[in-house]
Protein backbone atom coordinates (compact mmCIF):
# COMPACT_ATOMS: atom_id res chain seq x y z
CA UNK A 1 0.00 0.00 0.00
CA UNK A 2 1.43 3.45 -0.68
CA UNK A 3 2.26 5.68 2.18
CA UNK A 4 -0.41 7.42 4.15
CA UNK A 5 -1.45 10.59 2.68
CA UNK A 6 -0.20 13.43 4.79
CA UNK A 7 -2.05 16.87 4.55
CA UNK A 8 -1.05 18.95 7.80
CA UNK A 9 -1.72 23.14 8.07
CA UNK A 10 -0.97 25.52 10.53
CA UNK A 11 -3.84 27.95 10.81
CA UNK A 12 -3.17 31.72 11.60
CA UNK A 13 -6.93 32.34 11.90
CA UNK A 14 -10.03 30.82 12.65
CA UNK A 15 -10.93 27.72 10.86
CA UNK A 16 -14.08 25.46 10.34
CA UNK A 17 -13.20 21.55 11.03
CA UNK A 18 -16.40 20.64 9.02
CA UNK A 19 -15.11 22.80 6.05
CA UNK A 20 -11.66 21.66 6.42
CA UNK A 21 -12.69 18.20 6.59
CA UNK A 22 -15.06 17.95 3.05
CA UNK A 23 -11.85 19.81 1.67
CA UNK A 24 -10.00 16.72 2.62
CA UNK A 25 -12.65 14.62 1.33
CA UNK A 26 -12.92 15.90 -2.00
CA UNK A 27 -8.79 15.51 -2.07
CA UNK A 28 -9.19 12.04 -0.78
CA UNK A 29 -11.67 10.81 -3.56
CA UNK A 30 -9.79 12.79 -6.33
CA UNK A 31 -6.38 10.81 -4.95
CA UNK A 32 -7.63 7.71 -3.74
CA UNK A 33 -10.56 7.54 -5.61
CA UNK A 34 -13.05 6.58 -2.66
CA UNK A 35 -13.71 7.47 0.88
CA UNK A 36 -11.90 5.15 2.74
CA UNK A 37 -14.45 2.66 4.93
CA UNK A 38 -13.28 4.19 8.55
CA UNK A 39 -12.57 7.52 9.35
CA UNK A 40 -11.97 8.77 12.85
CA UNK A 41 -11.51 12.66 13.78
CA UNK A 42 -11.16 14.59 16.85
CA UNK A 43 -11.90 18.73 17.42
CA UNK A 44 -10.11 20.44 20.62
CA UNK A 45 -12.25 24.17 21.25
CA UNK A 46 -11.16 26.73 23.74
CA UNK A 47 -12.70 26.41 26.79
CA UNK A 48 -14.44 30.02 27.91
CA UNK A 49 -12.71 29.55 30.98
CA UNK A 50 -9.09 29.07 32.33
CA UNK A 51 -7.22 26.06 34.19
CA UNK A 52 -8.23 27.75 37.45
CA UNK A 53 -11.64 28.66 36.76
CA UNK A 54 -12.15 32.51 35.68
CA UNK A 55 -13.83 33.83 32.28
CA UNK A 56 -11.51 33.90 29.58
CA UNK A 57 -11.22 36.45 27.03
CA UNK A 58 -8.62 34.48 24.89
CA UNK A 59 -6.06 32.03 24.13
CA UNK A 60 -2.52 32.47 22.75
CA UNK A 61 -1.12 30.30 20.65
CA UNK A 62 2.71 30.53 19.79
CA UNK A 63 4.72 28.18 18.42
CA UNK A 64 8.64 27.62 16.74
CA UNK A 65 8.28 28.58 12.65
CA UNK A 66 9.82 25.78 10.57
CA UNK A 67 9.94 23.05 13.61
CA UNK A 68 6.03 23.32 14.08
CA UNK A 69 5.33 22.43 10.61
CA UNK A 70 8.36 19.87 10.04
CA UNK A 71 7.57 18.00 13.47
CA UNK A 72 3.28 17.84 13.11
CA UNK A 73 4.68 15.99 9.68
CA UNK A 74 7.11 13.85 11.28
CA UNK A 75 4.39 13.01 14.16
CA UNK A 76 1.61 12.01 11.74
CA UNK A 77 3.80 10.20 9.63
CA UNK A 78 4.59 8.08 12.99
CA UNK A 79 1.81 7.31 13.87
CA UNK A 80 0.38 6.61 10.38
CA UNK A 81 3.05 4.27 9.83
CA UNK A 82 0.18 1.16 9.39
CA UNK A 83 -0.92 0.11 5.83
CA UNK A 84 -4.15 -0.28 6.58
CA UNK A 85 -4.11 4.11 7.44
CA UNK A 86 -4.87 6.04 4.27
CA UNK A 87 -4.83 9.45 5.10
CA UNK A 88 -4.22 11.79 7.86
CA UNK A 89 -5.47 15.77 8.48
CA UNK A 90 -4.04 17.81 11.16
CA UNK A 91 -5.23 22.00 11.62
CA UNK A 92 -3.75 23.83 14.04
CA UNK A 93 -4.71 27.23 14.81
CA UNK A 94 -2.11 29.76 15.89
CA UNK A 95 -1.72 33.33 17.33
CA UNK A 96 -5.10 34.70 19.26
CA UNK A 97 -7.26 32.15 19.68
CA UNK A 98 -11.47 33.09 21.19
CA UNK A 99 -13.28 31.22 23.78
CA UNK A 100 -15.35 28.45 21.79
CA UNK A 101 -12.89 28.39 18.61
CA UNK A 102 -11.45 25.15 17.09
CA UNK A 103 -8.09 24.84 18.11
CA UNK A 104 -7.27 21.80 16.38
CA UNK A 105 -8.45 19.32 14.02
CA UNK A 106 -7.26 15.80 13.57
CA UNK A 107 -8.96 13.29 11.33
CA UNK A 108 -7.63 9.50 10.15
CA UNK A 109 -9.03 7.64 7.30
CA UNK A 110 -8.03 3.98 7.59
CA UNK A 111 -9.32 0.50 6.25
CA UNK A 112 -10.64 -0.38 9.72
CA UNK A 113 -12.17 1.40 12.61
CA UNK A 114 -9.08 -0.21 15.34
CA UNK A 115 -6.44 1.63 13.25
CA UNK A 116 -8.48 4.88 12.22
CA UNK A 117 -9.51 5.61 15.83
CA UNK A 118 -5.87 4.41 17.40
CA UNK A 119 -4.06 6.70 14.78
CA UNK A 120 -6.17 9.74 15.49
CA UNK A 121 -5.88 9.53 19.67
CA UNK A 122 -1.94 8.97 19.26
CA UNK A 123 -1.14 11.38 16.70
CA UNK A 124 -3.22 14.01 19.25
CA UNK A 125 -1.73 13.16 22.10
CA UNK A 126 1.98 13.56 20.09
CA UNK A 127 1.18 16.72 19.08
CA UNK A 128 0.17 17.73 22.51
CA UNK A 129 3.68 16.88 23.51
CA UNK A 130 5.71 16.71 20.88
CA UNK A 131 5.16 19.93 18.46
CA UNK A 132 6.09 22.97 19.68
CA UNK A 133 3.10 25.11 20.78
CA UNK A 134 2.59 27.32 23.80
CA UNK A 135 -0.44 28.27 24.92
CA UNK A 136 -0.77 31.35 26.95
CA UNK A 137 -3.91 32.82 28.78
CA UNK A 138 -5.63 36.23 28.59
CA UNK A 139 -7.85 37.15 31.16
CA UNK A 140 -10.22 39.85 30.94
CA UNK A 141 -8.62 42.36 33.04
CA UNK A 142 -5.65 41.60 30.42
CA UNK A 143 -3.43 39.82 32.81
CA UNK A 144 -1.95 36.65 31.04
CA UNK A 145 -0.17 33.48 31.99
CA UNK A 146 1.60 30.85 30.20
CA UNK A 147 0.17 27.33 30.19
CA UNK A 148 3.21 24.72 31.49
CA UNK A 149 1.50 21.38 30.07
CA UNK A 150 -1.97 20.33 29.17
CA UNK A 151 -4.81 19.28 30.29
CA UNK A 152 -4.87 15.80 31.19
CA UNK A 153 -6.86 13.43 29.03
CA UNK B 1 0.24 40.26 21.54
CA UNK B 2 3.27 38.54 21.59
CA UNK B 3 6.45 40.77 22.43
CA UNK B 4 7.51 43.23 19.42
CA UNK B 5 11.02 42.96 19.04
CA UNK B 6 13.16 44.05 15.51
CA UNK B 7 13.92 42.28 13.10
CA UNK B 8 17.59 40.62 14.21
CA UNK B 9 20.59 40.92 12.79
CA UNK B 10 21.68 38.48 10.62
CA UNK B 11 24.06 35.68 12.24
CA UNK B 12 27.63 36.00 10.31
CA UNK B 13 28.79 32.90 8.57
CA UNK B 14 30.32 30.28 11.59
CA UNK B 15 27.77 32.03 14.44
CA UNK B 16 25.57 30.20 16.70
CA UNK B 17 22.27 31.24 16.61
CA UNK B 18 20.32 30.88 19.56
CA UNK B 19 16.33 30.97 20.04
CA UNK B 20 13.87 31.52 23.19
CA UNK B 21 10.55 30.94 23.05
CA UNK B 22 6.98 31.73 25.38
CA UNK B 23 7.84 31.93 29.07
CA UNK B 24 11.48 31.62 28.45
CA UNK B 25 11.89 34.67 25.97
CA UNK B 26 9.68 36.83 27.95
CA UNK B 27 11.71 35.76 31.44
CA UNK B 28 15.13 36.64 28.97
CA UNK B 29 13.48 39.67 28.02
CA UNK B 30 15.39 38.50 24.49
CA UNK B 31 14.11 36.27 21.43
CA UNK B 32 17.26 35.65 19.15
CA UNK B 33 21.14 36.06 19.76
CA UNK B 34 24.51 35.04 18.33
CA UNK B 35 26.84 34.02 19.89
CA UNK B 36 30.60 32.59 18.22
CA UNK B 37 31.34 29.11 17.99
CA UNK B 38 33.89 27.69 20.12
CA UNK B 39 35.54 24.04 20.06
CA UNK B 40 32.79 21.80 22.02
CA UNK B 41 30.20 23.91 22.92
CA UNK B 42 26.60 22.34 24.01
CA UNK B 43 23.37 23.78 24.35
CA UNK B 44 24.08 23.37 28.49
CA UNK B 45 26.98 25.41 28.34
CA UNK B 46 25.34 28.29 26.09
CA UNK B 47 22.49 28.46 28.31
CA UNK B 48 24.96 28.66 31.34
CA UNK B 49 27.31 31.55 29.02
CA UNK B 50 24.06 33.54 28.86
CA UNK B 51 22.79 33.00 32.45
CA UNK B 52 19.28 31.78 31.47
CA UNK B 53 17.69 30.70 34.15
CA UNK B 54 16.89 28.05 35.81
CA UNK B 55 20.27 26.81 36.16
CA UNK B 56 18.96 23.53 36.18
CA UNK B 57 16.99 23.63 33.01
CA UNK B 58 17.44 19.98 31.93
CA UNK B 59 13.93 18.74 33.74
CA UNK B 60 11.70 21.28 32.42
CA UNK B 61 13.40 22.97 29.51
CA UNK B 62 14.04 21.04 25.90
CA UNK B 63 16.67 21.32 23.30
CA UNK B 64 16.16 21.67 19.46
CA UNK B 65 19.56 21.83 16.99
CA UNK B 66 18.19 23.23 13.66
CA UNK B 67 14.71 22.46 14.45
CA UNK B 68 15.07 18.96 15.93
CA UNK B 69 15.11 17.91 19.44
CA UNK B 70 18.67 17.03 20.91
CA UNK B 71 20.36 17.17 23.58
CA UNK B 72 21.82 19.28 26.67
CA UNK B 73 25.17 17.68 25.58
CA UNK B 74 24.58 17.50 21.48
CA UNK B 75 27.86 18.63 19.76
CA UNK B 76 27.10 22.27 18.58
CA UNK B 77 28.70 23.79 15.04
CA UNK B 78 28.89 26.90 13.05
CA UNK B 79 25.87 28.48 11.61
CA UNK B 80 23.76 26.42 13.98
CA UNK B 81 20.32 27.43 15.19
CA UNK B 82 19.93 25.99 19.20
CA UNK B 83 16.36 26.76 20.62
CA UNK B 84 15.34 25.83 23.95
CA UNK B 85 11.77 25.00 24.91
CA UNK B 86 9.91 25.64 27.62
CA UNK B 87 7.23 23.15 28.25
CA UNK B 88 5.03 22.36 25.43
CA UNK B 89 1.26 22.75 25.23
CA UNK B 90 0.04 22.10 22.26
CA UNK B 91 -3.73 21.09 20.99
CA UNK C 1 -24.50 18.66 35.07
CA UNK C 2 -27.49 17.81 32.96
CA UNK C 3 -28.07 14.55 31.32
CA UNK C 4 -26.11 13.81 28.14
CA UNK C 5 -28.16 15.24 25.14
CA UNK C 6 -28.55 11.84 22.82
CA UNK C 7 -29.51 12.79 18.98
CA UNK C 8 -30.48 9.12 17.54
CA UNK C 9 -31.86 8.57 14.46
CA UNK C 10 -32.08 5.89 11.36
CA UNK C 11 -31.45 6.98 8.06
CA UNK C 12 -33.60 5.31 5.43
CA UNK C 13 -31.83 6.89 2.50
CA UNK C 14 -28.22 8.31 1.73
CA UNK C 15 -26.96 10.79 4.54
CA UNK C 16 -24.12 13.47 4.83
CA UNK C 17 -22.07 12.58 8.01
CA UNK C 18 -21.18 16.28 7.77
CA UNK C 19 -24.21 18.12 6.91
CA UNK C 20 -25.40 16.12 9.73
CA UNK C 21 -22.54 17.29 12.28
CA UNK C 22 -23.52 20.85 11.33
CA UNK C 23 -26.69 20.36 12.29
CA UNK C 24 -25.93 18.99 15.69
CA UNK C 25 -23.82 22.13 16.46
CA UNK C 26 -26.48 23.82 15.72
CA UNK C 27 -28.63 22.25 18.34
CA UNK C 28 -25.57 21.78 20.91
CA UNK C 29 -25.40 25.83 20.47
CA UNK C 30 -28.55 26.44 20.94
CA UNK C 31 -29.63 24.08 24.35
CA UNK C 32 -25.71 24.08 25.97
CA UNK C 33 -24.75 28.01 24.57
CA UNK C 34 -21.50 26.80 23.49
CA UNK C 35 -19.60 23.61 21.31
CA UNK C 36 -18.27 21.46 24.23
CA UNK C 37 -13.97 21.88 24.67
CA UNK C 38 -13.41 18.01 22.86
CA UNK C 39 -15.52 16.39 20.40
CA UNK C 40 -14.76 12.64 18.92
CA UNK C 41 -16.30 11.34 15.50
CA UNK C 42 -16.14 7.78 13.63
CA UNK C 43 -18.22 7.60 10.16
CA UNK C 44 -18.24 4.27 8.84
CA UNK C 45 -18.94 3.75 4.47
CA UNK C 46 -19.46 0.87 3.02
CA UNK C 47 -16.33 -1.14 1.41
CA UNK C 48 -15.88 -1.62 -2.07
CA UNK C 49 -15.74 -5.40 -1.69
CA UNK C 50 -17.37 -8.14 -0.14
CA UNK C 51 -15.76 -9.81 3.23
CA UNK C 52 -14.64 -12.48 0.23
CA UNK C 53 -12.80 -9.47 -1.64
CA UNK C 54 -15.47 -9.53 -4.54
CA UNK C 55 -16.85 -6.11 -5.74
CA UNK C 56 -19.78 -5.51 -4.13
CA UNK C 57 -23.19 -3.96 -5.49
CA UNK C 58 -24.51 -3.07 -2.56
CA UNK C 59 -24.91 -4.07 1.47
CA UNK C 60 -28.38 -4.80 2.56
CA UNK C 61 -29.39 -3.65 6.23
CA UNK C 62 -32.29 -5.05 8.10
CA UNK C 63 -32.98 -3.59 11.70
CA UNK C 64 -35.80 -4.12 14.05
CA UNK C 65 -38.03 -1.65 14.21
CA UNK C 66 -38.67 -0.10 17.59
CA UNK C 67 -36.42 -2.32 19.22
CA UNK C 68 -33.41 -0.88 17.49
CA UNK C 69 -33.95 2.75 18.29
CA UNK C 70 -34.61 1.87 21.76
CA UNK C 71 -32.02 -0.06 21.89
CA UNK C 72 -29.64 2.89 20.74
CA UNK C 73 -30.63 5.07 23.07
CA UNK C 74 -30.18 2.64 25.62
CA UNK C 75 -26.71 2.11 24.31
CA UNK C 76 -26.05 5.83 23.98
CA UNK C 77 -27.24 6.45 27.38
CA UNK C 78 -25.11 4.06 29.27
CA UNK C 79 -21.94 5.05 27.05
CA UNK C 80 -22.27 8.47 28.01
CA UNK C 81 -22.80 8.08 31.82
CA UNK C 82 -19.70 10.06 32.60
CA UNK C 83 -20.59 13.56 34.07
CA UNK C 84 -18.23 15.43 31.37
CA UNK C 85 -20.02 13.95 28.50
CA UNK C 86 -22.57 16.37 27.57
CA UNK C 87 -23.88 15.38 24.67
CA UNK C 88 -23.93 11.75 21.54
CA UNK C 89 -24.95 11.41 17.60
CA UNK C 90 -25.78 8.62 16.31
CA UNK C 91 -27.22 8.29 12.97
CA UNK C 92 -27.23 4.71 11.24
CA UNK C 93 -28.23 3.74 7.98
CA UNK C 94 -31.08 0.97 7.17
CA UNK C 95 -31.92 -0.61 3.75
CA UNK C 96 -29.77 -0.17 0.69
CA UNK C 97 -26.51 1.10 1.14
CA UNK C 98 -23.84 1.45 -1.82
CA UNK C 99 -20.04 1.23 -1.77
CA UNK C 100 -18.41 4.25 -0.30
CA UNK C 101 -21.85 5.35 1.06
CA UNK C 102 -21.94 6.22 4.64
CA UNK C 103 -23.78 3.82 6.99
CA UNK C 104 -22.72 5.14 10.46
CA UNK C 105 -21.83 8.24 12.64
CA UNK C 106 -21.34 8.43 16.07
CA UNK C 107 -20.06 11.57 17.71
CA UNK C 108 -19.66 12.97 21.20
CA UNK C 109 -19.29 16.26 22.92
CA UNK C 110 -17.00 16.46 25.75
CA UNK C 111 -15.54 18.68 28.39
CA UNK C 112 -12.51 16.69 27.81
CA UNK C 113 -10.32 14.35 25.05
CA UNK C 114 -10.46 11.30 27.12
CA UNK C 115 -14.27 10.94 28.21
CA UNK C 116 -15.04 12.42 24.39
CA UNK C 117 -12.79 9.41 22.77
CA UNK C 118 -13.70 6.67 25.26
CA UNK C 119 -17.79 7.63 24.84
CA UNK C 120 -17.33 7.43 21.16
CA UNK C 121 -15.33 4.07 20.79
CA UNK C 122 -17.17 2.44 23.27
CA UNK C 123 -20.69 2.97 21.71
CA UNK C 124 -19.78 2.38 18.03
CA UNK C 125 -18.58 -1.28 19.66
CA UNK C 126 -21.77 -1.24 21.23
CA UNK C 127 -24.04 -0.62 18.37
CA UNK C 128 -21.82 -3.34 16.09
CA UNK C 129 -22.87 -6.04 18.63
CA UNK C 130 -25.86 -4.62 21.05
CA UNK C 131 -28.64 -2.78 18.10
CA UNK C 132 -30.70 -5.22 16.19
CA UNK C 133 -29.32 -4.81 12.42
CA UNK C 134 -27.67 -7.20 10.12
CA UNK C 135 -26.20 -7.02 7.17
CA UNK C 136 -26.61 -8.62 3.74
CA UNK C 137 -23.54 -8.51 0.94
CA UNK C 138 -25.24 -7.95 -2.80
CA UNK C 139 -22.99 -9.24 -5.09
CA UNK C 140 -22.79 -8.21 -8.48
CA UNK C 141 -24.41 -11.13 -10.22
CA UNK C 142 -27.62 -10.69 -7.92
CA UNK C 143 -26.14 -13.44 -5.10
CA UNK C 144 -26.48 -12.56 -1.97
CA UNK C 145 -25.36 -13.35 1.66
CA UNK C 146 -26.13 -12.90 5.35
CA UNK C 147 -22.63 -11.45 7.38
CA UNK C 148 -22.99 -13.54 10.86
CA UNK C 149 -20.98 -10.55 12.66
CA UNK C 150 -18.67 -7.66 12.27
CA UNK C 151 -15.11 -6.64 10.82
CA UNK C 152 -12.84 -6.89 13.07
CA UNK C 153 -11.45 -4.21 15.26
CA UNK D 1 -34.59 -5.72 -1.86
CA UNK D 2 -36.14 -8.10 1.10
CA UNK D 3 -38.87 -10.46 0.56
CA UNK D 4 -41.69 -8.79 0.01
CA UNK D 5 -44.25 -10.78 2.28
CA UNK D 6 -48.36 -9.88 2.87
CA UNK D 7 -49.36 -7.80 6.16
CA UNK D 8 -49.79 -10.62 8.96
CA UNK D 9 -53.15 -10.99 10.19
CA UNK D 10 -53.27 -9.20 13.47
CA UNK D 11 -52.47 -11.26 16.91
CA UNK D 12 -56.10 -11.70 18.87
CA UNK D 13 -55.74 -10.83 22.43
CA UNK D 14 -53.33 -13.14 24.24
CA UNK D 15 -51.61 -14.76 21.48
CA UNK D 16 -48.09 -14.81 21.53
CA UNK D 17 -46.49 -12.73 18.15
CA UNK D 18 -42.85 -14.42 16.91
CA UNK D 19 -41.17 -12.49 14.64
CA UNK D 20 -38.02 -13.93 12.89
CA UNK D 21 -35.39 -11.45 11.32
CA UNK D 22 -32.89 -11.75 8.21
CA UNK D 23 -31.19 -15.09 7.93
CA UNK D 24 -33.18 -17.20 10.55
CA UNK D 25 -37.01 -15.63 8.57
CA UNK D 26 -35.16 -16.14 5.33
CA UNK D 27 -34.22 -20.39 6.40
CA UNK D 28 -37.79 -20.41 8.04
CA UNK D 29 -39.72 -18.93 4.92
CA UNK D 30 -41.62 -16.48 7.02
CA UNK D 31 -41.45 -13.28 9.21
CA UNK D 32 -44.40 -13.25 11.85
CA UNK D 33 -46.47 -16.11 13.35
CA UNK D 34 -49.03 -15.88 15.75
CA UNK D 35 -49.66 -18.65 18.34
CA UNK D 36 -51.54 -19.66 21.96
CA UNK D 37 -49.86 -19.33 24.77
CA UNK D 38 -49.75 -21.85 26.91
CA UNK D 39 -48.65 -21.84 30.30
CA UNK D 40 -44.90 -21.55 31.24
CA UNK D 41 -43.81 -21.11 27.33
CA UNK D 42 -40.35 -20.07 27.11
CA UNK D 43 -38.14 -18.77 23.89
CA UNK D 44 -36.80 -22.55 23.75
CA UNK D 45 -40.92 -24.16 23.68
CA UNK D 46 -42.15 -22.24 20.96
CA UNK D 47 -38.32 -22.45 19.28
CA UNK D 48 -38.86 -25.91 19.53
CA UNK D 49 -42.56 -25.95 18.90
CA UNK D 50 -42.26 -24.06 15.46
CA UNK D 51 -39.51 -26.52 14.48
CA UNK D 52 -36.68 -23.99 13.76
CA UNK D 53 -33.60 -24.70 13.22
CA UNK D 54 -31.01 -24.95 14.08
CA UNK D 55 -32.09 -27.09 17.11
CA UNK D 56 -29.30 -25.93 19.47
CA UNK D 57 -29.63 -22.07 18.42
CA UNK D 58 -28.80 -20.69 21.54
CA UNK D 59 -25.36 -20.23 21.03
CA UNK D 60 -25.84 -18.41 18.04
CA UNK D 61 -29.22 -16.94 18.18
CA UNK D 62 -30.85 -14.05 20.78
CA UNK D 63 -34.10 -13.63 22.36
CA UNK D 64 -35.87 -10.41 23.01
CA UNK D 65 -39.56 -9.95 24.32
CA UNK D 66 -41.28 -6.88 23.80
CA UNK D 67 -38.51 -5.18 22.36
CA UNK D 68 -35.88 -6.00 24.75
CA UNK D 69 -33.12 -8.82 24.94
CA UNK D 70 -34.58 -11.94 26.92
CA UNK D 71 -33.10 -15.31 27.76
CA UNK D 72 -34.16 -18.34 26.20
CA UNK D 73 -36.05 -19.76 29.38
CA UNK D 74 -37.65 -16.43 30.68
CA UNK D 75 -41.53 -16.40 30.70
CA UNK D 76 -43.94 -15.46 27.87
CA UNK D 77 -47.71 -13.89 28.42
CA UNK D 78 -50.51 -13.52 26.04
CA UNK D 79 -49.93 -10.81 23.97
CA UNK D 80 -46.19 -10.85 24.16
CA UNK D 81 -43.68 -10.02 21.11
CA UNK D 82 -41.67 -12.55 21.34
CA UNK D 83 -37.90 -11.95 18.64
CA UNK D 84 -35.50 -14.29 17.60
CA UNK D 85 -32.18 -12.21 16.24
CA UNK D 86 -29.07 -14.10 14.25
CA UNK D 87 -26.00 -12.88 14.59
CA UNK D 88 -25.80 -8.67 14.61
CA UNK D 89 -23.81 -7.28 12.43
CA UNK D 90 -24.49 -3.86 13.05
CA UNK D 91 -22.01 -0.56 12.85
Amino acid sequence: MAAPLLSIALEPGPFQPLQALERWHGQLRHRLGHLPAAESSFVGRVRPHSGAGVPLAALELEHYPGMTEAQLRQLAAAAADNPEVAAVLVRHRIGRVLPGEPIVLVAVAADRRGPAQRCCQELLEALKHEAPFWKREWLLDGSRQWLEGNTPL
Amino acid sequence: MTDPSPSPELPLPGELRVLLFAALRERAGWRERHLPVTGGITPAAVWEQLGLEPADAAATVRVAINQQFATWHSPLAGGDELAFLPPISGG
